[in-house]
């Protein structure tokens, strides 16, 4: 995924508070690396070189000394393939806040509850919430994890190509559950599907080869582009 | 997995060494650790399993290994009393040695080996490859098979001194690291000759009387049985308390009786 | 802070292993090239007169043994574990291979002295009623060994050949080749370094056994001029002096055991390298 | 010369195989079957509850199974958090390079050592130069070292195998690299670990020459383990050699045979259990 001499030029985006910020761009334009800096899992690749500021609340995450695993509490991310790890549902919701420090039995339970039905999953899964996570289907898994980051009581919630692999009902769902969840949440959307940005998205920025092309509100980018490549992108002339 | 379990992995761990420092304290003020021949392994266990039986609070280890590494380890300390088939060696003079009983050297075939007796001269030449034919003793014209102990043994130590004097055993010999695996080769090839301590002879095997005199009780502690040696106890110049009262058991009447009832003969 | 400590201490325990390989080449090394220094390198290896306890260090015999015995086991063990392995990766249904495949790994469990025993009891008798000589011999430890190390060269093998990818096989047989001509003319050569690679480790297995060949080698220190002649390997000869020896005699042991390691040594680092190789 | 039809010979040659293999898999029964059948009869609950007597002629081996029991818990003990920690370092906290290089081809090369060497040098460090005798814990920690490279290899293999992507939902939940190490990998990796460790139980089990050299042949019951003690498998090799009792020496073989077997068995449960759990 990370070409040896990719990289990510120039790059300025004001990320607005309780809206959903869409991502859009072709694949290997550097959307992914964007969504892993801003929570830092790109400090698992070896010799990666980053430069700039990062600031959240103002104060910039990638200093060498800022608490990571603070950061990433504070900034959930969900991926593109659903990952629930291989324990019940109600292990997978309370692994988080467990880890750190959250042990009151009542909390965690009530965690579980509220996160479930924010990311509407709590009917279909309430009566069996210590059956294994992995025997759920594939878009439940995806909600799982997303109500997985709500169980931490994130500010801000990554979604890197959530429903990339997903049928068009579970796709639905997810946009649903986005939708109610912005006035709570910071959220940041990258996907390759141009109308699902669309159609949830509050801003949109396009990427291109690693390069910012342009940002700004929905209407604006996929009525009237400023920029050819934007236009060519949304009317489906590449990508 | 967890980490406090980890941690108590920890806490077991310091304990054992903690355990480490104080137990080897009681080792050496409870226990008694005897090593050495294999000859005389089993004597001294049987002495040790009655000795046990009248001082419940002992514990005797009895290891095996050999007259030469019982000896090593009662210089290195790490047996308080060293056992041995064979004399000390001019070098080992440090050490005390205390003869605790006399044993044969019997010479083994098969039951079904019509040979019932043989003279030094033959049994040199046997065991040097020069006689390499039963027919030579009167039997059919098939191949000898001799068995030898290893090098180091107390036995063969013995046995190169009393027969073969200045001569050395072939290298074509089967070569076995204990009485006990002497025994069993001869007991399974009707061909094949060896020694073994008279101690631990069986019904199994059949043993050749040499010079015309057969092993027993009688003619080893008579002296007419020539091929014998001492079973000997080592201990360091300053022995700890509890070995010399096992070995003063083991000079007593009574121990020396043990003694003789497994077969050997007592030392006086 | 903690994540600091932690990674440190798993650093340290990641040199354990070579920790400890360090720690034994060094004592083997220690203990055992003063006594070759002093015999000289040329008695030592090339002498077949072995009488520590009179001076005589050469170990010529051993060595010859321990190469008959190890080479005896491959010649009979490395077909058989072949055949097995082709049979088992090829032919065998993979509901029986599931059983079997666990079964033949269960015969390396085994150990070494129920073997030794098996051999004492039922073949050197054979052996010598049927062939001649004392029965303990080259022939039993070689044929004892070569069971012993069928369950390694098997297992590995059929890791190897299937480990092969499917494509090879399925070209062979689009050209009309039969599944036999496939597994001789493809997939062998293919699966070729992963099989040599645990007729290797076979062989390191071999020299390096002790007990059972204790048990039905005879342990005579003769050269061996036929397959019925009783033998001394390194290994036994180590096992059944040690406890006996003392002084140079016992560093001539440790020297004896130097020389096995460096045996020992070189084969691994030839498996590694066609390991790599692959 | 007469040219063999392809598929004849085929035929031919597979029947020749299977014959092979019949024979190789009729030699593992055979043995197995022929020490069950000999020893078998001699097993009973005394056997198995009573302390041996007179050199194992008569009695049972309770202290040769209590022995066997010590040195594989002294050497788990030793090798696994060893052996493990290794594995975690390898995979969790390095990239592949000359380090990894050098730590492999050490655990490569131990994996190889013959059992008499590490005897050898048990003896000389444990025995003679810490002063502990033939002990348990000599036997224990010279056994440990070669166990290490199983149990490196066997954690390695199935750290390896963890899904990348539960280190990185751990990360992208916060939780530090230890404790996604010791929460999400370590549970997913444990049926492979486990059955490493349940497999070098086995070779414990069957070990002679490292022992014999370290941990000694005492008969008696252990009271600790800076006593010397003999295993079963010692026990075995010296009534069989000896020709001290061959109904106890089958008796014993028997129960170490039963024993291989029946640790090899519960590996794969253990394995399939714990690959079941959550899937």
């Amino acid at each position: 995924m990370y070409g040896q001499e990719f990289s990510l030029q120039s790059i300025s985006l004001a990320i607005p508070k309780s809206q959903i910020t869409g991502i859009m761009g072709p694949s290997n334009s550097g959307k992914t690396t964007l969504l892993r800096i801003l929570n830092r899992l790109t400090d698992l690749i070896p010799d990666i070189l980053i430069r700039g500021q990062v600031l959240l609340d103002g104060v910039d995450i990638l200093m060498p000394h800022y608490n990571v695993n603070l950061l990433r509490a504070r900034v959930g991310m969900v991926f593109a393939k659903p990952i629930p790890l291989p324990r019940s549902i109600y292990e997978n919701l309370t692994f988080g806040p467990r880890m750190h420090g959250v042990k009151d039995r009542r909390i965690l339970d009530e965690r579980v509850e509220q996160s479930l039905q924010a990311a509407i999953l709590w009917d279909e899964v309430k009566d069996r919430l210590f059956e294994s996570a992995l025997k759920l289907s594939g878009g439940q898994q995806q909600r799982l994890c997303i109500a997985r980051t709500l169980a931490m009581q994130s500010e801000v919630i990554l979604l890197d190509e959530p429903t990339s692999g997903l049928d068009p009902i579970s796709t639905a769902k997810i946009e649903e559950a986005l939708r109610n969840l912005k006035k709570d949440y910071t959220i940041i959307l990258v996907s390759n599907n141009t109308k699902q940005i669309a159609r949830i998205s509050d801003r949109v920025a396009f990427f291109l080869m690693g390069d910012l092309i342009e940002y700004g509100p929905p209407d604006m980018l996929f009525t009237n582009p400023s920029d050819k490549r934007t236009e060519d992108y949304v009317s489906g002339r590449f990508g | 997995m967890r980490f406090n379990q980890f941690r108590l992995g920890v806490t077991l761990f310091l304990c054992l060494m903690a355990l480490s420092c104080s137990s080897k304290n009681f080792t050496h003020s409870q226990a008694l650790t005897i090593a050495g021949s294999t000859s005389v392994q089993p004597f001294a266990e049987k002495l040790a399993e009655i000795y046990m039986d009248i001082n419940p609070k002992l514990i005797i280890n009895v290891q095996g290994g050999g007259s030469t590494a019982g000896i090593k380890a009662c210089r290195e300390k790490v047996a308080q009393i060293g056992t041995s088939s064979r004399e000390l060696h001019p070098n080992e003079g440090d050490l005390t040695k205390i003869i605790i009983a006399k044993d044969g050297i019997a010479v083994i075939v098969h039951p079904q080996n019509p040979v019932n007796d043989i003279s030094i001269e033959q049994l040199r030449g046997i065991f040097s490859g020069k006689i390499r034919s039963w027919s030579r003793l009167g039997w059919v014209d098939k191949p000898i098979y001799f068995v030898n102990r290893e090098e180091g043994s107390g036995t063969r130590d013995a046995f190169e001194s009393l027969v073969m004097k200045k001569g050395e055993i072939s290298d074509e010999a089967l070569v076995q690291d204990s009485n006990g695996s002497v025994r069993e080769i001869i007991a399974n090839n009707p061909q094949a000759i060896g020694y073994i301590s008279f101690g631990i002879l069986n019904h199994q095997v059949k043993a050749l009387a040499v010079n015309s005199v057969i092993p027993n009780l009688t003619t080893i502690k008579n002296n007419q049985y020539t091929l014998t040696r001492p079973f000997i106890f080592v201990l360091p110049s300053q022995p700890t308390p509890l070995a010399s009262q096992f070995v003063d058991f083991v000079l007593s009447q009574e121990g020396q009786q043990i003694l003789e009832k497994e077969g050997l003969v007592g030392f006086q | 802070m903690k994540e600091k400590i932690i990674e440190k201490i798993l650093t340290l325990l990641a040199f354990s292993a070579i920790g400890v390989l360090l720690l034994i080449t060094v004592f083997i090394f220690k203990e055992g090239l003063p006594v070759i220094l002093k015999a000289g390198i040329k008695d030592f290896l090339f002498s077949a007169k072995w009488a520590p306890t009179k001076g005589h260090f050469g170990i010529l015999a051993m060595i010859i043994s321990s190469l008959a015995v190890t080479f005896g086991s491959i010649v009979m063990g490395v077909p058989l574990a072949l055949a097995c392995a082709v049979t088992l990766a090829e032919f065998c249904p993979p509901r029986l291979l599931v059983f079997l495949k666990p079964t033949i790994e269960l015969l390396a469990g085994i150990p070494s002295v129920v073997f030794g025993f098996l051999g004492v009891i039922l073949l050197v008798p054979i052996i010598r009623e049927y062939l001649g000589g004392p029965g303990l011999s080259l022939l039993a430890a070689s044929i004892i060994l070569a069971i012993m190390i069928l369950p390694t060269i098997t297992s590995i093998s059929i890791d190897a050949i299937q480990a092969v990818p499917l494509l090879y096989k399925e070209g062979a047989l689009a050209m009309g080749a039969t599944h036999w001509q496939a597994i001789w003319l493809v997939i062998l050569p293919a699966a070729r370094s992963g099989v040599v690679t645990a007729i290797i480790l076979g062989m390191a297995r071999a020299i390096g056994e002790t007990m059972a060949v204790i048990m039905v080698a005879g342990n005579a220190l003769k050269i061996p001029s036929s397959l019925l002649d009783p033998v001394r390997t390194l290994t036994s000869t180590i096992a059944l002096e040690m406890g006996y020896s003392a002084g140079d005699h016992r560093t001539a042991l440790f020297a004896a055991g130097m020389i096995l390691f460096i045996f020992i040594m070189a084969l691994t680092i030839l498996a590694n390298l066609l390991m790599r190789k692959k | 010369m007469m040219r063999l039809n392809p598929i004849l010979s085929q035929k031919i040659i597979k029947t020749l195989l299977w014959i092979l293999t019949g024979s190789t898999i009729g030699i593992l029964f055979f043995i197995i079957i022929y020490i069950f059948i000999k020893g078998l009869p001699q097993l009973s609950w005394t056997f198995l509850s009573t302390n041996p007597v007179d050199m194992g002629r008569s009695g049972g081996i309770l202290a040769t199974i209590v022995s066997t029991v010590y040195l594989i818990g002294i050497a788990l003990f030793f090798a696994t958090p060893l052996g493990l920690g290794t594995a975690i370092y390898l995979t969790e906290y390095t990239r592949e390079g000359l380090i990894t290089k050098i730590i492999r081809f050490g655990t490569e090369s131990l994996a190889g050592i013959p059992s008499i060497i590490l005897g050898l040098f048990g003896f000389a460090i444990f025995v003679i130069a810490f002063g502990w005798g033939w002990s348990l814990l000599s036997g224990g920690l010279t056994l440990s070292a070669m166990l290490l490279p199983t149990i490196i290899r066997t954690s390695e293999e199935s750290i390896l195998s963890v899904p990348q992507e539960y280190r990185e939902v751990a990360f992208s939940l916060g939780v530090g690299k230890w404790k996604t190490i010791t929460r999400v990998v370590l549970p997913a990796a444990l049926p492979g670990i486990v059955t490493g460790i349940v497999l070098s139980i086995a070779r414990s089990v069957g070990e002679t020459a490292v022992i014999i050299f370290t941990a000694g042949s005492s008969l008696r019951f252990p009271s600790s383990i800076f006593e010397s003690g003999r295993t079963l498998a010692v026990h075995f090799y010296i009534l069989a050699r000896e020709g001290i009792s061959m109904p106890m020496a089958y008796g014993t073989a028997a129960i170490l045979v039963l024993l291989i077997l029946i640790i090899n068995i519960s590996a794969y449960m253990t394995m399939r259990f714990l690959m079941k759990r959550y899937s």
